[in-house]
This record gives C-alpha cells, structure tokens and sequence, in this order.
C-alpha cells in the first residue's frame, strides 16, 4: 500500500475517534472511555502524519517526506511535558482556566500556520488565499480572546465595556473581512499586509472579550472553542486534509450548539451573553428597602445545627472563592458525628461552570450519594430542619419563581425558603453573579451568618466540638 | 513565489466539492452528537471539544516538515506552532480526563 | 472495451478518500437523526426513508443519458430503469405524504 | 459558472433536503414538511442530472450532455402517474404493501444500471466491477424479498422455511459473494457471469423473505429498505455522484437503526424476526386446559352497553383484516348518542404496522381526541364499565406482564383484564400474531362475541337502535 493510502486511513480512523469519542462524551457512563478514545484517535493521526505525509511536487516528480524531524520532535517533547505538567498540577477550581489557555494555545497554533505559509510559499490563488487569511484572523481571535477570558476568570482583568465599544467591534470585524477579501485577490504585493491582518484581530479578539462579566467566560470560551474548532477546519481545507477538517468542523458545530445549550441552562440568551449586557444592566430586581435582615452568632448557630435531624448543604460561587470544600467536609462529618443527617443539595448552574460543585466537592472527597440534584431534593426540604446556604445566592433566589420581572426568572432553583431554618453564609449582603436582591436573605426564616465562608466554618466546627 | 506541492490537491473541482459534502455532513453530525448533553458535563464536553481541536497540530506538523532547513523564520514560527498544538491535545485531554475523574459514578 | 469517462474520477486515490469520509459521516448521521423516533412514526419514517434512496433515479438518467441512440439493449433496460426510479420517488413521497396526513395533531 | 458546478450545488442542496429532510420526519410535529422538504431536495437533484450532467472523454476532450431526452422524459411521465395515481388510490390499510413494492421498483433499478453499465462499457478495474456486481446483487435482493414481502401481506404466498433452508441461505450469500469476488478479478470474457449473479441473488431474496412470518414483513421490508440505500450508494460510489451516496447511505444507516426500533417496540431481536423463529416456534405460552370461556349474544352486549357510563374500545389487528373501521365508528357514535362516554385505546403495536390503528380510524374519521395511548388510558381502566376488544390479541395478554416463558413477556399491554367488564369480539378463539393462548378470554369478566367483526358490529348497531 502506497503511504498516502496508510496515511488516509489513520485519518479515517482518527475522525471515527473523534465521532464516537464526543458521543460518548455527552453521556455520563461512558465519557471517560470516550475521551480516551479519541485521545488514541489522535495520538494515530499525528503519528501518521510525521510517518506517512508526502509532498509531491508536480514539476520534478519528487516525493518528499516529513523532514526537521528533531525540530518536530523537541516541539512535540516540550508541549506534552509542559502541557501534561499543567493539567496535572491546576486545582480543580481552575479548570476553566486552563481549557481557556489550552483553547488559545489552538488558535495560536492555526494562526501561526497562516502566517509561515503566507510567507514562504505566496500562494496567488484567490480562494487559497482568502482561506490562509481566514484561519489567521479567527484563529487570533480565539488566541486573544481567550487569554483575556483567561485573566478574567484569574481575576487579573476587570470587565470594562461600553454601548460604543460594540460599534466599534462590529465596525472592526467588517474592517478585517473588507481588507482579507482586497489582499486575497491581490498578488503577492500586498502581502505584507497579512501582518495588519493579524494586529487587528488580536485587537478584536480583546475587544470582543473585554466587556463580557467574569462570570459569563464559561460560555465565552465555549464559543472561542468553536472558533478554533473552524480555524482548524480551514487548516485542513488548506492541506486538503480530511481529518483537520472533520475534526475541526465537529467542534465548530458541536461548540455552537454546545454554548446555546449552556445559555440555556442559565435561562440567558447567547446574544445576551455576548452584548455584556446582562454585567451591565443588572440590578432590576425587586426592592427590599423597608424589609429587615436578622443575623445569627457562631455559638447559635452551632447550636441550632447540632440540634436538628436533617440538615442541607447549598454550595455555591462563594464556596469556591473562599476555597472552603475541605473545611465544609470537615464540617458535614463533625455534625454527622453528632447524629444529624447532612446532604448537599447541588444546583446544576451553581458556581461560575456546569458541574462546577461537584467537582469542588468531589477535590475534597465528599461522598457522591451525599450529592443531591435539584430535582431530587426539593420535594424533601419542608421537612428539613436546616438549609445551610455556603456562598450561594442566585440558585436560591425565590424571585426566578415569582418575578417575572427579573434576569433569572425561569430559571429553576433549590427552594430554600421551604426549609423550617435557613442560615446564610456569606461576606455581606453582596450580591450574586445576576446582581440582583434576594428576598431568602429577609425571610422570617432567615439568618444571616456574615463573614468568609472558611472562616465561618472554621468557626462553627470548633464551636460544635465543644458544644 | 511557485505554488509548492503542499496545496496540491487545493481547489481542483472534484476536491472542492466533495470537501463540502463532507463539511456539510460534519455540521450535522456535530450538532446531532451534542444535542442531548446533561448540564453537567457541559464543562467536559467542552473541555474533550477542546482537545479535539487541536488536531490543528497536524498542519503545523506538514508546514515544519516540509520547510527548507535554512527558512529560520518558518522553522522558529513552525516550532513555536507544533509546540503550543502540542499543548492543546495534550493538556486539553489531561484537563479533561481529570475533570471526568471527579464525576464518580452515582453507586 | 475502454473505460468511458462515464467513470473519470473513478478510484483516482483522493475521490476514494474522500469518499470513504462522506461515508463515515453519513452513516453515524443516519443513526443519530433517527435515534429518538417515537414508534408510532415508524411506518412514515420508513416510507419516507424508502423515498429517498429513490435517489438511486439519478443513476439510470446517467445512464440513459450517455447510451449511444443504437444500443437497443441498454435503452431498453435504461428506461425500464427510469421508470421504475421514478414509480419509486413519486409513489414514496406521495404515500408517506398521505400516511402523514392520517396523523392529525392531537388539539 | 460551470455546468458542473451548478450541479454540485443541486446535488449539496439535494443531501442537505434529505438530512434535514429525515431529521423532521422523526418528529410527529414537523414530519409533513420533512417529507415535501425531500421531495424538493430530490426534485432539484433530478432536474440538475437532467439539465447539467456532462461525460467528458479524456482521449479527445469531447463534451456530451445527457442525450435520449425524450426516452428520460418519457420514462419520468410513465413513472409518475403511475407512481402517483397507485399511491393515491390505494387503501390505507394497504399502505405497506405499497411500500414494499417501491422499495422494490428502487432496488431493480439499482440493479438494471449495474446490467447496463456492464454490458455496455465492460469495465476493466477491480474495483469498479467490485461495485457494479455488488450493486446488481444488493438491488436485487431487494426487489425479489420485496416482491415476496408484497406478496404475503396481499395474503397471496404462504409462509414456508425449515432448519434446511436456513442453511441453503447462508450458502447461497457466500456462494454469491465468492462468484462476484471472482468475475471481478477476471477480464471481460468472464462478464456473461453477470447473469449468474442476477439469477442467483434473485432466487437469495425469494428464500430470505419466504420463512418469515407474514406478520413481520413490516421489518423485512424496513430492512429491504435499507439495502436499497446500500444499492444506491454503490451507485453514488460508480459515477462519483454525492447525492447518491449520501441519499443511499443515510437510508441505509438510518434504515437499519429504524429496523432495530421496530423490532424493540415488539420486544424481538431482529435476528429472531429474520431467522423466522417467531413463526416457526409460537405455541409456548400457559396451558389454558381446564378454563372454560363464557360467551355473549348480541342482544346482552348492545344492552350491557347502552347502560354502562364509560366504554373503552380496544382496536386491533382483526378490526383492520374485517375492514370494519367505518362500521366500529358509527357503533361508537350510536353508543354516544345514548350518552355513554366511548374512548379508543391505542396500543402502539396493535395491527401489523406502527401506528395501524391510529391510520385506520382515522380514515373512518374518528376524532383524534378520542384515540388514547395505552399508558394515558391504562390508569382509568378499573373505573371502565365495559372494555370492547375488537379483533386485538395479543396487545390484551396478560402473560407479557405474568408469564416470563411467553414470548412477548416484557411488552407493555393494555391492561383490559382491570376494567369491570370485557367483551371480545373475535371469530374463533384463534390465536393472535405470537401465536400464544390468552387467559384474559377466559376470566370471569370477559365473555366472547365471536364472528367476524364487521359483522358483529353491524349486529350490534342494529340492536343497539332497538333498544
Ligand atoms: N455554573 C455555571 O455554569 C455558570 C456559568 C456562568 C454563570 N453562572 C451563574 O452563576 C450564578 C451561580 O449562583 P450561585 O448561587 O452559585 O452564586 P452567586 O449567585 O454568584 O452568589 C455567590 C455569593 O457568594 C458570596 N461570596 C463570595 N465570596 C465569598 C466568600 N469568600 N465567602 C462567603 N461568601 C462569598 C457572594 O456574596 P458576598 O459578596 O456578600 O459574600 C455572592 O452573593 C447563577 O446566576 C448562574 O446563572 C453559572
Ligand atoms: N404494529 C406493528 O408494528 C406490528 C408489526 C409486526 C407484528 N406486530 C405484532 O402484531 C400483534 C398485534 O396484536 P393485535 O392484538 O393487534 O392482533 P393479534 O394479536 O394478531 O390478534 C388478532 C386477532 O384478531 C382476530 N381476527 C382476525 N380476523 C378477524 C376478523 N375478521 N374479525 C374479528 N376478529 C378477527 C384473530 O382471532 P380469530 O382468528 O379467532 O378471529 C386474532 O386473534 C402483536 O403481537 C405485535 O407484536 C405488530
């Protein structure tokens, strides 16, 4: 069998992977295996394509092969340990994070191929070239966007955005696709020009991202996931190369839907999200001016724990900033050894990424049965005797059922108001990623337990102790 | 400034077309696959989409392959491009992996 | 005896791949857009799944098509072909259509 | 623009309308407009063959449109009134018959090309000859099995088969396979082989469809289906033709998981319905010796029905064989007119195809709002004066929910045995399509009107209007 041959085969293979990996993917039992999958899948492709790729040029006959292969192999080296290194030693908590970084490194990679190509072989092929350009502009996009999503989520970028600066973007993208269609039909003359091309779309790429609220990256790199998913099909478009291109166009597709899912799941609209104008807007919730908070101590508050049958854990978001999963497991086994039943009650949205909850407390080893969904717990809170509130706000939110005049409402939460006792923990009466008030906080029912969620705990486990 | 042999298959009528039947399946597919995703491995799924992306390597791979050893500038941009695809498969389904490791299953 | 051009792009080593891909493609495509079908539109599906590999049609007009007027034998066979390709799409789209319409939706 | 290219545009708008096309006819709502979509999308993909189809000849770089219009267009005017008025005119409980025998016309002229291409142009290469012999057997197969699955649900053949004959089968696929991977091989003195293959796969289709149960031509002909989408796409691989193989591969992928359902809906494995197991074993269910049934004249049953409140009729197979659909409608609206509250209870396997019942009654216009599934109805059984079975077997079995040696145990039923009262309406106390005794006909609550339905009925409505 002729190389070429060999090699159009480990690419079939390859996009079999990838098929059937993120099949398996979207289902809970067989994700796992399915990762691996098209981890092999890949592993093949690449594999074959240093063993088995041949140019041949048309005007000698000559076949060349895969060459500079020290070169390829030291890249490959130092990307696997780096990349290995880094996915091993991120916290759990900062995965988002990470698939962001990863996420730009791939649009890196896209953008970077555009260019050498552009520079060493000037091709003079319209469609050729209007390819070449687009891989650049969207693969730098996605590139610097997602290293702004990136400091975002690290907290080292603040939101900043304005009704004039989406004009500005949409006055840019037309900008950048007006100059690639005049220099994709020009020749070899204005091909310097690639380098404006590249300068601007990082220019948007950061535009794009900036005024988009911290908490809506999830969805963000989501969606720049799909860009790079098609920079990369117009890599294989390029090299007329089927395994790029149905990989590529696998997660520019499966991206897309993938992000309005997500939209979904927070009751939002991708163009809501996108606009930034959920970070802008805000605040139309219902007044609680007139209404009164009442505030518990650690002492009391041990005490009413201590003494109850059941009791339900929320986790949200402020678990996560103050990093309290482990004090909070502490917590649930010190007053599980008092004889009171605890479980946690997990929102799907809770925190700032779906399963972001079970992650976090899966890091600090909490028993899975303990973890009830939404659904599931629910019905039994009226006979509960404690909902202990961690950090969360919004997924308990009494007005997604009853205000039709809020940003969240629709949305399905964890009826805490239901429960005989709620305490919330939280710093202040800040408030949560939807910027709205929250009625729970001036229930009767309600007390406040002000302070950072891991101290709080810290506080109440050595006051059960001794209790 | 001669077209070299890497885009020699580009644009001839029969390539084209069969390309867009298999972008046009693609999508489909894509989109089909996903549509019944619980909300919980959103982030996964995203995370294993990621990774899957990064086939992206494999270009840079050819342009490094078949650059003239003394092109520095193609071989350092090459480099540089082989090394960050690198990290995008392999990070992206270290990441993922891991991420999956933390939904035990529901005994 | 020699290969007409009926056949050009026949087995040259990229349609063969390319092919093999569109392939791969359209049957996980198939399985996934039917996967969720409730079994009272069964009967339709099928008919109307019947309908389209009518397609076949398009291959008897190429044939057809491209017969020299004198060769009696395959004019004959050819429009036997066509028709019966036709009967197939026409009568396929027709009755699925009339099956469906059984299916009044429920007020 | 080339003519070639606008055909490929027709033919990527074609697969587009079959994908989209499919996706639609899956779901109840959006299924009508699925199936014109197609009908559109092939529509486009015909008339673009017919007005842009080119042969170029590589030796002297000659052009030759698509010649012998009038013959094509002759041909296309034949097949679609023919196709047109036989699908309009035949009766809706003929419906998959009808069916069938399209199928079949698909699968001939998949293997009418095949004989052509061969006996014309004799083609040299492995490959090609590979793909011609396999589509002049697949297509083949097709329209034979079809023809035969025509054949027993217009109750013209008779189910036959022994262990034997499933061995001759196996045989036989192999024999076939082996002669067409032979002929391939060789060069064109071999081509008279042709025929062999042609008689060989004929007499192949004859044999796989004659043992199977009557009953489950249903599945043959799903499976049938699929196959001709396997011819088509050989087809679609011969002339590099994308609309082709899509068309083809999609039916034949999509074809094949609709099989598998359809067996599931019965609680069958396809291999059980394939190898005529059904058919050949039935008879194993409780022993029904000793039980005595109780019958009913039709003056008691038009008199225990004109004075129940609520009745539930149980529609099955034998109400569509005694074509009483029209009869059954005016008895449910006699029935009304004496205030009794009539429903319908749709079982989703009753009859021999999916959905039988509901296309049935709805012919005899039967208000949608009255049929009911089987788990909506099953509920408010025990407060049902009187359950009317008419014609229905097997759907009313309560040893799929009590006996685990039936062969349809697992099958959601209707659960008739729980209303106050249970009238059958059969001839004879023949058994049903698995072939199995049924208790519910000798429980105390049931008593028996035998005869032929129509008949019944019409009996009923007689006495009903005297009462
Ligand atoms: N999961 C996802 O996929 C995802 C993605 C994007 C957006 N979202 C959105 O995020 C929200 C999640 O709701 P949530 O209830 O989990 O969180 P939340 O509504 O954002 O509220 C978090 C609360 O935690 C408190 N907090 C912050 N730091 C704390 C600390 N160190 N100690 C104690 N408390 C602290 C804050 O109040 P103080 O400042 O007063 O302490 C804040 O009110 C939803 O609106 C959801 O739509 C979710
Ligand atoms: N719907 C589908 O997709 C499909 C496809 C294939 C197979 N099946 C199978 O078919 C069966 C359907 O169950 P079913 O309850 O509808 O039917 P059934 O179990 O086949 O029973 C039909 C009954 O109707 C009676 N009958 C026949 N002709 C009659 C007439 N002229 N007047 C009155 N009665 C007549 C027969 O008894 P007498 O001879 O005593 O009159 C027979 O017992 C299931 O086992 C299902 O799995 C369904």
């Amino acid at each position: 069998m002729a190389n070429s041959d060999i090699l159009k085969i480990c690419y079939l293979l390859g996009s079999l992977s990838f098929i059937v990996g993120l099949k398996m993917l979207s289902r809970p039992d067989s994700a796992k295996r399915g990762n691996l999958f098209a981890a092999l899948g890949m592993t093949v492709s690449i594999a074959g394509t240093i063993l088995f790729h041949e140019n041949v040029n048309h005007a000698t006959g000559e076949v060349s092969r895969i060459g500079n292969l020290l070169f390829i192999f030291g890249a490959i080296a130092i990307g696997t340990l780096t990349g290995y290194l880094s996915a091993m030693r991120v916290k759990m908590t900062a995965m988002p994070q990470m698939v962001s970084l990863f996420n730009g490194m791939g649009g890196a990679c896209a953008a970077l191929i555009s260019l050498v190509e552009m520079n060493t072989h000037h091709p003079q092929e319209f469609g050729l070239r209007l390819i070449i350009f687009l891989g650049l502009m969207i693969g730098t996009v996605s590139f610097a966007g997602s290293m702004i999503a990136f400091g975002k989520l690290e907290e080292k970028i603040k939101d900043y955005g304005s009704k004039v600066q989406q004009v500005i973007n949409n006055l840019l993208v037309f900008a950048i696709l007006g100059l690639i269609i005049y220099i994709s039909q020009g020749d070899s003359t204005t091909d310097s020009l690639i380098w404006v091309v590249f300068g601007a779309s990082a220019v948007y790429g950061i535009l794009f991202v900036m005024p988009i609220g911290g908490a809506d990256m999830p969805v963000v790199i989501s969606l720049l996931n799909s860009f790079t998913g098609i920079a990369a099909a117009l890599g294989g478009f390029m090299y007329d190369n089927q395994v790029m291109l149905t990989g590529g166009i696998l997660v520019g597709s499966a991206g897309t839907i993938l992000t309005i899912l997500m939209c979904k799941a927070m009751n939002r609209s991708l163009w809501n999200v996108v606009s930034g104008a959920f970070s802008a807007s805000g605040g139309s919730g219902k007044s609680t001016e007139g209404l009164s908070i009442s505030e518990i101590n650690v002492t009391d508050a041990a005490i009413l724990c201590a003494y109850s049958q059941r009791v339900t854990i929320v986790p949200g978001y402020g678990l996560a900033v103050a990093q309290a999963q482990h004090t909070c497991h502490e917590f649930e086994k010190v007053l599980e050894s008092k004889g009171v039943e605890v479980t946690y009650a997990v929102h799907p949205v809770a925190g700032r990424m779906p399963g972001h909850m079970n992650v976090l407390l899966a890091e600090a080893d909490v028993p899975y049965p303990k973890l009830k969904e939404m659904d599931e717990v629910n019905p039994h809170l009226p006979n509960t005797d404690v909902v202990i509130v961690i950090g969360a706000n919004d997924v308990v939110n009494p007005a997604a059922e009853t205000d039709p005049g809020s940003p969240i409402y629709g949305m399905p939460i964890i009826k805490a108001n239901t429960a005989k006792n709620v305490i919330v923990m939280k710093r202040s009466m800040g408030k949560g990623y939807a910027g709205i008030e929250n009625e729970l906080f001036y229930d009767k029912k309600t007390r406040m337990l002000f302070g950072d969620a891991k101290a709080s705990l810290e506080k109440l486990i050595a006051e059960l102790k001794s209790v | 400034m001669i077209l070299l042999s890497e885009f020699q298959g580009f644009l001839t009528s029969l390539d084209i077309w069969d390309i867009s039947f298999i972008l046009l399946l693609a999508v489909f597919l894509g989109i089909e696959v996903i549509s019944n995703v619980p909300a919980i491995l959103h982030t996964p799924l995203m995370s294993g989409a990621n990774a899957i992306h990064g086939v992206v390597i494999i270009g840079s791979i050819i342009v490094m392959g078949h650059t003239e050893p003394d092109n520095y500038f193609a071989l350092t941009l090459g480099f540089l491009a082989v090394v960050l695809g690198t990290l995008n498969v392999v990070g992206g389904f270290v990441v993922t992996h891991r991420m999956l490791q933390m939904f035990k299953k529901k005994k």
